[in-house]
């Protein structure tokens, strides 16, 4: 892990408000990349002087050639905007990679649900890829808020069999990632899930005892677990904390369901 | 000349303490060295300062518990900390291993609170200095009435100061109508230095959602918004009092650290910066000692209070 | 719904006086208006807050009395002013020709040449509230002890409301230990409002040089920086008094004007970004009346206090 | 004058941290343009908010054709280092025109000596080309710190007699202007100067009694006469301010030497 400047390849919107950069990393960017890690970007701005948390979408690279990575984020607030507005050849200062990343071994092979909710979708796409490599069954169950199906058809290359929900019918089934999932009956031995927290919160309940991975949001000002500003509150005393509080961007993002209280 | 040849010396003395520079970790950015060892070499440092510890275990605040403003941030953390027994079976174990000055920041809910930790430390060899933060803005029960009140602040100084083991560095708030007062009732209750600015007490409102940004409502606002601020009140409070000052708030750059120098301080800590620039502490290392060669300055603590009318 | 497709309803009524709507400028940012007059319509402005008028000419500091520092600036005037009677002949005269509300800052050096430019401008219709600066910090004879011991706030108050014709606003410096203490003496003096903050003292030294960059050592901070301490102190005022509060500290945008209305402000002024901006206050007018559209909130009256826990 | 977006046409070194920038204005940059005026430069940086002052060197166009103005300062410190960054097509906020200029009618015809010192110089070009074109006879006494002569052709170009002194002697006569002025035994009606204090001071003596126009530098927040920031100490009680005061963004830059106090 490390601070280091990157350059960008592209920058894309992919959907309204959504952008699809790919960077190119420097030499010093090292470390193993596990889905469900996340990398801080800087946004230029000296009013702005916090990263912001971007979950990693895809990556290649690493060894002898340099690793590229993709992240796919939503331009909502100030900083994302402007980081938005990058253009290729444009240098982008980088924290990362950031926290655990799903443990693939406890996940692979077997029957894997993703459910993904907005822009809690791009974190699952390099998991897929990671769980058919290793001969995992994937079914990603993607909810959107319209017909606006971004990465719908990455998730079908990466060959999971992909259920949609959108919030206004327009594709898919109407409502939530649950009600994809039910249409369909799919059945899983573990699910992963990653978006907003009413809905990691229904799907806590509906694994119902089920292997249940959730990729968790917090504020964070450091990323490397030296602040203490993101925790999220545990079942359990934490061992590094001492307190039911673990730190999400070093013990997390990716917690077990039965041990995080959301 | 020969002296511009040799390298400046960089080393500090501050209450008998001798630092090898003079830059510091502020407590609470830093951790306990741990997180940041993968991008600064920690031997490198002045000193590593904790983040604050108190006798027991802490939750401290709800979440969200950070916040960005402009040029800077709002944290309410509430002084979370595994209490004393972890913190010196691990994090002091842990920088056991590293040949830097170990600063041990406390926290308390009660003056009791702080005497049993400064107790606790009181017979650890690798504990170099006790920081006493009177002023932390987000813990509510008394602390922050220490920090404000000269007579209480004294006080608390005699009463440390009589168990500690350790030179104790009085840490200051800046919420408060005179930053002299303040320094001058820590001095005369015994402390051996003073460290300030903690950070001044904030607010971010969301207007999107009309809530607060922050579960506390309130947090402290640090980074580089709050130096202008910090280093006045450095050189305030280092006017009023003989005894060393360590400054610190919004430290960005190596230039900041000598500004906070040349208004008082015999040394600087880095605090919300090593958020936005991890290896901050050792650049500012660097470019410290560049800026006393390029002065051709002899020394470090040449720099302390040598602004001129 | 009909309601919305009406436009919003900017007018804020504080003490009896109704302004258009809640933007005002800050008080020696913006002159007498004069200066901006080239830039942004007078007329659209909720109120022109002049510059601090004295009963005599003040000839201010010395120069350097401005330095940018990191998301703001730090200055120290002095308070140059030309007195109030070439006020009231030029000044006043000018704003005679506009459509907005006048309030005219008061400084002095001691309470009595309060009084004395207080007692002038009783007469004068065309003034139409009164702010107290006992906050400036660059004054050294007096000033800063009215604004930072809640007794002498609390009888400067009443002496002033005593001799005053127009309904009265204090203006608080944020250089306090306890905002809310300070904003009760006020209201107990019988003030018809409160404004804050007033800048935050500052330093810079020039490390290059090693001089302090401003000839008086310290200057006042105003700017983007100050705003989460603005905003805290606003809240936290509000809360302490029933009477109303002008907020400002750092307005750079209509957003940042809506926060200080939920955080309890019933006005607003526009400050240092001035001068990055010399149009700003024109465009938080036009944004606030969007904010207020966009979230189908009839009158930016509502806003005031309307943060949600 | 107003804050308007200029585009930049062309940034570039014409000698060792010495810059030439030329902007087209936008059509909201109105009203006459003097010699001895200034604008004010915002960098973009979010940290740094105040304007850069620096004076008009050259201007063209006007009335139908956009104006294009040419700026040539010394990248200093971190503002002037980030407007020297400048790219064509770049967008620049441009405060102005600001201050008073010089009163041609006072000058010329006639002969006028012009003392630039360093980056006083530059403002000078402007005034140089205004007097040559109403029949003055122009000399221009340059002060530089070495042999890098920057605008020194131009000054040519425009019609004036160019004296040069360098601190080090590299060119022209070793010492500072009023050195090349007595070398020359250059004789004037009237002087006019930009530079640094203690260059102002002297010439201001050397004057002697003739005409002498100063051109001041001070410290500025708003440069419209709003903040009382820039002040110079006058001789006598100024018209605005009634105390021994006159802004330098409005009542000047370029004050009557006897009437300030340097
Ligand atoms: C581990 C992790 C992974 C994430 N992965 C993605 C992703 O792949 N794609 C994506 O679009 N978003 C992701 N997010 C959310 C993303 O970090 C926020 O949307 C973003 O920080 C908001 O910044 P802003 O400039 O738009 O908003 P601003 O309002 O300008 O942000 C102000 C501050 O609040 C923080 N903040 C605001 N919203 C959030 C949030 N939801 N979570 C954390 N911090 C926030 C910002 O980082 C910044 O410090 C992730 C968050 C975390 C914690
Ligand atoms: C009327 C006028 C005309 C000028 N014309 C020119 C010119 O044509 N070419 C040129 O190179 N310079 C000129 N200057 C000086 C120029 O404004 C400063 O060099 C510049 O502002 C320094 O900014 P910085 O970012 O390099 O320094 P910083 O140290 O980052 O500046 C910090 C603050 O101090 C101010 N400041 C610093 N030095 C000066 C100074 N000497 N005068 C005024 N403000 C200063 C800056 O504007 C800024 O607000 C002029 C100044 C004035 C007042
Ligand atoms: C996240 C965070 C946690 C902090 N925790 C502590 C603490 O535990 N004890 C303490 O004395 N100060 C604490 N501080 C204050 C800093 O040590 C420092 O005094 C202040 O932030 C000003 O410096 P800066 O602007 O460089 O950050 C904390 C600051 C931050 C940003
Ligand atoms: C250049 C300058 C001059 C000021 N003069 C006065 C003054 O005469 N009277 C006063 O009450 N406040 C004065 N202030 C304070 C402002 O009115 C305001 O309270 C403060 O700057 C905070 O707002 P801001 O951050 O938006 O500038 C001055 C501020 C500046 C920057
Ligand atoms: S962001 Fe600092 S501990 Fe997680
Ligand atoms: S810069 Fe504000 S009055 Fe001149």
């Amino acid at each position: 892990m490390d601070k280091s400047t990157a350059t960008v390849i592209s920058c894309k919107e992919i959907a309204e408000s959504i952008w699809d950069l790919r960077l190119r990393m420097a030499e010093t960017f090292s470390g193993e990349i596990r889905p469900g890690q996340f990398v801080g970007l800087y946004p230029g701005s000296a009013a702005r002087l916090l990263m912001r948390p971007i979950s990693i979408c895809g990556y290649s690279g690493g060894g002898e050639t340099p690793v590229q990575l993709r992240l796919v984020f939503r331009a909502g607030g100030a900083g994302t905007r402007e980081l938005a507005g990058a253009q290729a050849g444009d240098a982008m200062d980088v924290l990362g990679p950031l926290g655990n990343g799903y443990d693939l071994d406890r996940l692979a092979p077997g029957r894997v649900l993703l459910l993904g909710g907005g822009i809690g979708i791009p974190p699952l796409l390099g998991l897929t890829r990671a769980l058919t490599e290793r001969g995992a069954q994937v079914t990603a169950a993607l909810g959107y808020r319209n017909g606006d199906l971004f990465l719908k058809e990455d998730f079908e290359a990466a060959g999971a069999r992909v259920l949609i929900a959108t919030e206004d019918g327009s594709a898919g089934v109407r409502g939530n990632v649950l009600d994809a999932v039910r249409a369909a009956q799919a059945e899983a031995d573990v699910l992963c899930a990653c978006g907003p927290l009413p809905m990691l919160r229904a799907i806590k309940a509906y694994a119902a005892g089920r292997p249940c991975w959730l990729s968790l949001e917090e504020r964070m000002a450091c990323g490397v677990g030296a602040c203490l500003g993101c925790v999220v509150r545990t079942r359990d005393i934490d061992a590094h904390s001492r307190v039911h509080n673990a730190r999400v961007c070093t013990e997390g993002p990716v917690f077990a369901a039965e041990d995080v209280e959301i | 000349m020969n002296e511009q040849n040799q390298r400046p010396d960089m080393s500090v003395t501050i209450a008998g303490v001798t630092f090898k520079n003079p830059v510091m970790t502020a407590s609470g950015t830093f951790g306990s060295g741990m997180e940041y060892g993968q991008f600064v070499d920690l031997n490198r440092l002045g000193a590593v300062v904790t983040k604050g510890v108190a006798s027991v275990p802490w939750e401290g605040n709800p979440t969200p518990r950070v916040a960005e403003v402009y040029g800077g941030m709002l944290n309410a953390i509430g002084l979370q900390n595994p209490g004393i027994d972890v913190f010196i079976e691990r994090d002091l174990a842990f920088l056991e291993g590293y040949d830097t000055k170990v600063i041990v920041n406390v926290c308390g809910h009660t003056e009791e609170e702080y005497l049993e930790v400064v107790e606790r430390l009181a017979g650890e060899h690798r504990v170099d200095m006790l920081e006493i933060n009177v002023s932390c803005p987000n813990v509510k029960q008394g602390a922050i009435a220490f920090g404000t009140d000269p007579a209480t602040l004294c006080r608390i100084t005699e009463r440390v100061k009589r168990v500690a083991g350790q030179p104790v560095i009085m840490k200051l708030t800046p919420n408060v109508t005179d930053i002299a007062e303040m320094a001058r009732a820590a001095e005369a209750g015994g402390a051996d230095a003073i460290s300030l600015i903690n950070t001044l007490t904030g607010m971010k409102i969301d207007v999107e959602t009309r809530r607060f940004v922050l579960a506390n409502r309130t947090g402290g606002l640090s980074g580089p918004a709050i130096k202008p601020v910090a280093v006045r009140m450095v050189w305030q409070a280092s006017q009023a009092v003989k005894i060393p000052v360590i400054g610190m708030g919004g430290i960005a750059s190596a230039e900041d650290a000598v500004e906070f120098m040349l208004a008082g301080a015999s040394a600087v800590a880095v605090g919300a910066m090593n958020f936005h620039d991890p290896c901050l502490t050792e650049r500012v290392v660097d470019g410290m000692e560049a800026y006393l060669v390029r002065h051709g300055i002899p020394s470090a603590a040449e720099l302390t209070g040598a602004v001129r009318g």
